[in-house]
């Protein structure tokens, strides 16, 4: 009736796309300001992200974190609820990978840590996400607020337990030690042989991404839970109605949220860097913020606006390594920018778009 | 020999008025001397150090030096790949055939600094402000305070540290309240190792029209009559040294412990701070140092044993 | 007893320093908000303010217009938002979002390019930056005991920018209850479709109120960068706009209420650095991480237990959109 | 009436992308008249009237205002010509009071204290002259619904209109309101002011109205002169077949009791008690009607019957089984299980959500089912299937499961909930408002199915504002007024008197004069 005016593959395809070149435009122009070729520049960014088996790597690494960030944002968004607090939920997560690690990487294989290492990721985040949850369900103190007071309070947990009780003794350095083989996540060019991601740390924690992103479809479009959490979302009052409990929605969904988000240290601390260390998170939980809203909250959408951020990251670092002139700071622009127009303004063209593919009314035709 | 040195800085960056703006320093001075260029990144996340050095390193570049102890996992990975390539870390060690590790006594430069502020110090209080509590800024604090205690072993010394994140390596507003609320309690001289949040100190000094203490690079130029020295950690010699040992062929790998004998740490006087430092307390600090170099002083290092006397 | 009271002026002094910032960006976002925009980007104006006050200021030594150019950015910075979240119907969120990392970059990029100091203005000269202001008699009555002090070291000396934050407390409640245009942006946050049948364009209506945001955050971050400090650092507003966000919804959307809760952010903040390495009594030595993290535990536990549910102007974050095509 | 019409408009077009809610509509309304439209819901009555008010622009087609062409751009050129418009959908800021509500976009001046202090002189003397009295202090979300349309029409007064649209005004009030808004609309055509009125009841359109145009799909299909035509006719030309109006039901035949109601009190938010004591009894295959003045505790006796609610005090029964409402643990899933349905009154707020597909909605409050479920997962074949056999068995139109019910009209969206609720087969079901704003093609065919259920044996326990509804539905009807039952009658009992029941005159005897809609 009034959906679907427009091809899907105008609406999923067409206008990013155009989105996506607009922002590459406008962010070659600041690459013209500071005196170097932006066509060379974008093309060292995309060869530098998609152009040989370790970039690939890299950027897949990278989307690793942001599926799993941009997915804790999105469920909690289903049920109307803005977790902002992935970034704390994430370093509270790695804090349960580390502890399963340490206590299992020199006794046993990675694969019997693993389930331990997810497990507690999972804790250690739905866990830090708990309480906010909770005071949202029976305190009505407001998610955001409480979420943005807890990573600062992640923070100085972690700090704190990095340098007074998981340091290494004698090293300066706030983090724990490498853990052994039994503590690391294969790397993905060691167990296949299809693409050569030669040292990218990509790993198996991509698998896991995978798997959650369609565990979160199932969940939110295919179970009753999800039904409740979509519901909520949607109308409260209409799930008072139909029987569903705000305070367990809003509890249940925020655990899922924040083991999600704690998940994301699975990639992290024991897929690449192989011990704890201080503030890894290094903002992938804040734009898993923009990873969700830009992947319209679907999984799908997530995947593909989580590989675009990898895409920037690893492109970027290329960028800037090849191009000395443009910094990492001209790398945010860029991204930036590509939030901007590929987020924010995605209905900028859309209007003139809508117009090339829908035929002239003429009022008089149609009858009936 | 011709060589094709690169610079990795940590996450504060190229110029974070600290110990990486340092090794820049160093570097554009050898590449002034010499006329030989090199390369250099500033990484965004851990994922990307090994990266880097990896890149510099299949790139041909060497030496490759890594500023600051986080690189140090990375670094002993990425040597081990390139046996034949020459690293360098500063402010960690590690034991390999192809790295040469520098540090610093850096409670050794902290030391002589506390003895001039204690001398400076009118109230016997004195402060410290750090970024964040890790060791390696306790140990600054702990020289520090070692320092002004020969002086005045009844002075009190006031520590804070700023914050949790990177934030708290730029944060000149808190670094400038947390330096007021020292002087409040009476303090007159502050010591900051804090990077970009240590320029609110120092503002903070000037304001109130007392002294504050530079770290790393010679700040003592940034509020001229207000900052009464620098504790100088000399990166930037560290730095331009292992070019030139490399570029001499003189390269050696092995542990570079750089402390008041070496040069490597040392205190600023200049014209910025003449007017500041009399003759007895330029005397009394030149008196600790050569007591220091000759070992009749022993600084205790934090990092020895995580305690501080 | 005395020195107990002259600790806490002190304490109260810091406080108004640290919680001028957060009162001007949370009053911004007030405006925003309660004409329906919701902002997560006043981290990013308040940094690019902060950059272009500390550069001009540096350029012209004279702290008004770097005043005027931190504003000139914000204001900029707020019109990219209005133009994607107003024009466009964009996400608001994402919109923000993008902001804040434009700012990001961008400060560090022409930061370097133009003084080459790492992104870092440089040391503001005289004039540059805004001084203390002495208020008539404070020299006089300083000695005055109980209220010499409060008068002269409180009320007193601090830069003009603090005043004109708290004087914007009073202010922004008369616009907001006392005239039409007040009248009109709380309408229009709440319903902007009644707003629009009362013939008055909630495009405008809502430009006007993002301008204003703008002009505040802008005034925000030149106090960072040329008021409290002397100069621009990267990164410098150190989660200052988030920190404002929260006091916004702790304030429930109201001018008195902001300032009480940005008071009160400011308060934490003072007392956990006065209190930082201070031993406890019974408790003894504390680590510093626990001061450190002391107000935003306060927060949430005041927030648990004193201010019931926040509300948001309804329509705040929804685009309006009377017509789907 | 032979001069100038107030409004002309010739060949208006209008398109929401696919929709083409307007399509080349004339129409000719006289100065000082009041003038009708009708139609079915989605026909495209609303939108004409936007555009008309300027909220909407015509994609072609042209407007006149007193013989005078004008392009009304936005809404502030509407109410420079004189034209006022009290929507279908209030246009309120329920947070503000009625006077800033009533000044706002006339504030008159930069700051309040001047317009405000004529405001409120104004809204004296519009008390006076209409009988339109409202505190204007009072914050308009706090008020029933009936005084916030007094509120709309005192805006578009206040402003001076001397063109009033008015989009489904009725829908929202009792019979006596209506007949004192109808009261007003005369006075004011008496004075020379054009009226268009909107609505789903003929009765009202041959009560009120002098002229009367049908809306059809977008389409002008007739006007004419109230006085020369017949419900009938009008029915007709709306839905395109000749339509039912009336009821027909044979008596009941109540069986034993299946819900028994006893000491029920609710407290509200703000700590009001706004149901005291209330104890009834449902039986078998009747129509209990509870008929009363919106806000007089209905909705929040309805809410804590079907769980929503928590109650202060009292027991519900439903077979043989009681419940305490007031110290169980009572939820709405729980009285669901019990074999209670509900149609709540506020469709678009409680009883759907309409983001969602229509099999979506079709299943909302019953999602735990066991029919529902293929191991941990949703059955989502089996939902459909059932939605598609509910959309066929009600006759929901279009006949889409995925379609989002946000694009349904009201009658379906209506259907929707109904077929919901009443297919569980529940024991007893409770429903408020079904036939609000719905048109009346559908208020027959809902009608219909009501009795159908009470015929199968059901309790059916009706709420409605709408005194014709229960009058001509219910088998009992219990009269509310402040939170209490302050009467029971027969079916089919004088209307004046339950009128005065609903208004809290007591029981018999009391003065004829008591204006019923005012509520104390
Ligand atoms: N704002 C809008 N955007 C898109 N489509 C709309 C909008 N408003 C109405 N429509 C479409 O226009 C058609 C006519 O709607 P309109 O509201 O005018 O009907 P109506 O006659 O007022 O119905 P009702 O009796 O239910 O009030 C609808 O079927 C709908 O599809
Ligand atoms: N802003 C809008 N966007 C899209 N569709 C709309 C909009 N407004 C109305 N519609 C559609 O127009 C049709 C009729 O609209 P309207 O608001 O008149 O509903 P209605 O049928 O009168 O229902 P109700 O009487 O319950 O309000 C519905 O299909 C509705 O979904
Ligand atoms: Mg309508
Ligand atoms: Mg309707």
């Amino acid at each position: 009736m009034s959906a679907g005016q427009l091809p899907r593959w105008v609406d999923y395809g067409l206008i990013p796309l155009i989105n996506l070149i607009a922002a590459f435009l406008v962010s070659g122009l600041v690459v013209l300001l500071i005196g170097e070729n932006p066509i060379d520049a974008v093309r060292v960014l995309i060869w530098g992200a998609l152009g040989f088996g370790e970039g690939v790597g890299f950027t897949l690494f990278y989307a690793t974190n942001f599926i799993f960030t941009g997915l804790a944002v999105a469920v909690a968004f289903h049920a109307g609820l803005f977790n902002i607090g992935g970034e704390g939920q994430a370093y509270v997560g790695g804090l349960g990978v580390a502890l399963a690690c340490l206590a299992l990487d020199r006794i046993v294989p990675w694969w019997v840590t693993l389930p331990v290492a997810v497990a507690g990721a999972a804790v250690m985040g739905a866990a830090w996400a708990f309480i906010p949850a909770w005071l949202q369900a029976k305190r009505g103190s407001h998610i955001v607020i409480t979420t943005i007071m807890f990573n600062f309070i992640s923070y100085s947990l972690m700090v704190y337990l990095l340098v007074n009780v998981l340091a290494k003794p004698g090293s300066m350095q706030p983090e724990t030690r490498t853990f052994e083989e039994g503590g690391r996540l294969p790397f993905l060019n060691d167990i296949q042989s299809l693409v050569d991601f030669g040292t990218a740390p990509v790993n198996l924690a991509l698998v896991l991404a995978l798997i959650a992103s369609a565990l979160v479809w199932v969940i939110i479009w295919r179970t009753r839970l999800g039904y409740e959490i979509r519901s909520f979302g949607a109308n409260a009052t209409a799930a008072v109605y139909a029987g569903m409990s705000p305070a367990r929605i809003i509890i249940i969904t925020m655990l899922i949220s924040g083991g999600l988000s704690g998940m994301m240290a699975l990639n992290e601390i024991m897929g690449s860097q192989h011990r704890l260390l201080i503030e890894f998170v290094a903002g992938y939980g804040f734009v898993g913020i923009a990873v969700a809203l830009m992947g319209r909250a679907h999984p799908v959408g997530i995947i593909l606006a989580a590989i675009l951020f990898g895409m920037l990251y690893q492109g970027g670092a290329e960028l800037a390594f090849e191009m000395p002139a443009i910094s990492r700071d001209m790398i945010i622009v860029i991204q930036g920018l590509v939030i901007l127009f590929a987020g924010a303004l995605e209905n900028l063209f859309r209007p003139a778009i809508v117009r090339i593919f829908t035929p002239s009314r003429a009022p008089a035709v149609q009858a009936g | 020999a011709d060589i094709n040195p690169a610079v990795l800085y940590d996450l504060g960056g190229k110029f974070d008025k600290s110990f990486n703006e340092a090794a820049f320093t160093g570097a554009e001075k050898f590449k002034a001397d010499t006329g030989i260029g090199y390369r250099d990144f500033e990484i965004q996340n851990d994922a990307q150090r090994e990266q880097a050095l990896r890149n510099f390193a299949k790139r041909g570049q060497s030496p490759i030096i890594a500023i600051g102890f986080s690189q140090a996992n990375a670094v002993e990975k990425v040597a081990k790949e390139f046996p034949d390539i020459q690293f360098a870390i500063v402010d960690s060690v590690i034991d390999l055939p192809n790295v040469r590790s520098i540090v610093f006594k850096e409670h050794e430069g902290s030391y002589i600094v506390g003895v001039a502020a204690a001398l400076a110090s009118k109230t016997g209080k004195v402060g410290f402000v750090g970024g964040m509590d890790i060791g390696l800024i306790r140990k600054f604090a702990c020289g520090y305070k070692q320092g002004v205690m020969s002086v005045k072993s009844d002075a009190e010394v006031f520590e804070n540290m700023t914050g949790d994140t990177g934030a708290a390596w730029n944060d000149p507003v808190k670094g400038g309240e947390l330096a007021k609320s020292q002087f409040d309690k009476g303090a007159d001289v502050v010591y900051h190792a804090a990077g970009g949040t240590g320029i609110g100190v120092l503002q903070a000094a000037h304001d109130a029209g007392k002294l504050g203490i530079g770290v790393d690079s010679n700040q003592n130029g940034l509020f001229p009559g207000s900052v009464l020295t620098s504790m100088l950690k000399r990166v930037d010699v560290a730095v331009a040294k292992t070019f030139e040992d490399a570029k001499n062929d003189a390269w050696s790998s092995g542990v570079q412990v750089l402390g008041l004998a070496e040069g490597g740490v040392d205190w600023a006087l200049d014209d910025n701070n003449a007017s500041l430092v009399n003759a007895d307390m330029k005397a009394a600090v030149e008196k600790a140092k050569a007591d220091i170099i000759s070992g009749t002083v022993v600084v205790h290092d934090y990092m020895a044993d995580n305690t501080c006397p | 007893m005395l020195d107990a009271y002259q600790t806490l002026i002190l304490l109260l002094d810091s406080t108004l320093r640290l919680s001028t910032p957060l009162l001007l960006a949370c009053l911004a976002g007030l405006y925003s908000e309660r004409s329906g925009v919701v902002d997560i980007g006043l981290e990013g104006k308040m940094l690019g303010a902060a950059f272009g006050a500390g550069a001009v200021a540096y350029l012209t030594s004279n702290a008004w217009l770097g005043l005027l150019a931190g504003i000139g950015v914000a204001v900029g910075l707020a019109l990219i938002h209005g133009f994607a979240s107003i024009t466009n119907r964009g996400n608001q969120i994402v919109s923000g979002v993008a902001i804040n990392f434009l700012a990001a970059g961008l400060t560090v990029l022409l930061g370097q390019a133009w003084f080459s100091q790492g992104g870092r203005t440089p040391t503001l000269p005289q004039g540059g930056r805004f001084g203390e202001v002495i208020l008539p008699g404070a020299e006089a009555v300083r000695d005055v005991p109980v209220l010499g002090p409060l008068y002269s070291e409180l009320i007193s000396g601090h830069n003009i920018l603090v005043y004109l934050a708290f004087a914007a407390v009073p202010l922004t409640w008369w616009i907001l209850f006392r005239t039409r245009f007040g009248l009109r942006l709380r309408a229009v946050g709440e319903n902007p479709a009644a707003v629009d049948t009362a013939g008055i364009s909630v495009v405008l209506l809502r430009y006007r109120a993002v301008v204003i945001c703008g002009i505040l955050t802008g005034v925000a971050g030149s106090y960072l960068s040329i008021a409290q400090s002397s100069g621009f650092i990267r990164d410098m507003t150190a989660g200052k706009g988030y920190i404002a966000l929260a006091a916004l919804i702790f304030a429930k959307w109201r001018p008195v209420n902001a300032m009480y809760a940005c008071l009160l952010f400011g308060f934490l903040d003072a007392m956990a650095i006065r209190l930082q390495g201070k031993s406890i009594p019974m408790i003894g030595e504390v680590p510093v991480q626990v001061f450190q993290t002391l107000p935003y535990i306060l927060t949430v536990i005041l927030l648990a237990g004193f201010i019931g549910k926040a509300i948001p102007p309804k329509a705040s974050g929804v685009p309006y959109l009377k017509e789907r095509s | 009436m032979s001069e100038t019409p107030a409004i002309e408009l010739r060949g208006v077009n209008k398109s929401f992308g696919p929709v083409h809610a307007n399509r080349n509509i004339d129409l000719l309304v006289g100065k000082g008249s009041i003038h009708g439209i009708i139609g079915e819901n989605g026909a495209g009555k609303s939108t004409l009237m936007s555009i008309l008010y300027g909220f909407y622009q015509a994609d072609s087609g042209s407007i006149h205002v007193d013989g005078r062409e004008v392009r009304i751009a936005d809404s502030r050129q509407a109410i420079d010509l004189g034209i006022g418009m009290v929507h279908q959908h209030f246009m309120l800021v329920d947070p503000f009071t009625v006077l800033e509500n009533v000044i706002l976009g006339a504030e008159d001046g930069a700051t309040l204290s001047g317009g405000t202090r004529k405001a409120r002189q104004e809204l004296r003397r519009l008390e006076q002259e209409y009988g339109l009295k409202v505190d204007p202090d009072a914050v308009v979300g706090d008020l029933p619904v009936g005084l916030q349309q007094r509120v709309e029409i005192l805006k578009a007064l206040y402003r001076g209109a001397e063109i009033l649209i008015l989009d489904e005004p009725t829908g929202v009030l009792t019979p006596a309101e209506a007949d004192h808004l109808f009261k007003i609309l005369e006075v004011l055509r008496d004075q020379g002011k054009t009226v268009l009125l909107i609505t789903h009841k003929l009765r009202e359109i041959m009560a009120i109205t002098d002229t009367v145009s049908v809306m059809r799909r977008g389409e002008m299909v007739a006007t004419l002169k109230t006085a020369e035509t017949s419900m009938e006719e009008l029915a007709e030309q709306m839905v395109g077949r000749s339509v039912l109006l009336h009821v027909e039901k044979t008596p009941a035949d109540p069986m034993g009791t299946i819900l028994e109601v006893e000491d029920l009190n609710v407290t509200d938010a703000r700590g009001v008690r706004v149901v005291k004591d209330i104890s009834f009894k449902v039986k078998a295959g009747e129509i209990v009607g509870i008929a009363g003045v919106s806000g007089n505790g209905q909705s929040e006796l309805l809410e804590a019957l079907a769980g929503i609610r928590k109650a202060d005090s009292g027991r519900l029964s439903i077979r043989s089984e009681t419940l305490d409402l007031a110290t169980m643990d009572i939820d709405p899933a729980l009285m669901r299980e019990k074999g209670m349905g509900h149609v709540p009154e506020d469709r678009h707020r409680m009883g759907l959500i309409n983001s969602f597909a229509e099999y979506e909605n079709a299943v909302l409050g019953y999602h735990r089912s066991e029919k529902y479920a293929k191991g941990l997962l949703l059955d989502i074949a089996a939902i459909k299937q059932e939605a598609r056999e509910a959309i066929e068995k009600y006759d929901i139109r279009p006949p889409s499961t995925d379609l989002r019910t946000a694009n349904f009209s009201g009658g379906n969206q209506q259907k929707i909930v109904l077929a919901r609720e009443i297919e569980r087969d529940p024991d007893v079901l409770l429903v408020g408002q079904p036939t609000r704003g719905v048109d009346i093609g559908a208020i027959e065919f809902i009608h219909k199915r009501l009795i159908e259920l009470r015929d199968e044996g059901k309790a059916i326990l009706l709420v409605s504002v709408e005194l014709d509804e229960i009058r001509s539905l219910a088998d009992r009807i219990l009269v509310m007024f402040d939170g209490a039952i302050v009467g029971e009658r027969e079916a089919g009992a004088d209307e004046t008197e339950l009128g005065l029941l609903m208004a809290g005159v007591q029981d018999q005897g009391a003065a004829s004069g008591a204006v019923a809609g005012e509520k104390a």
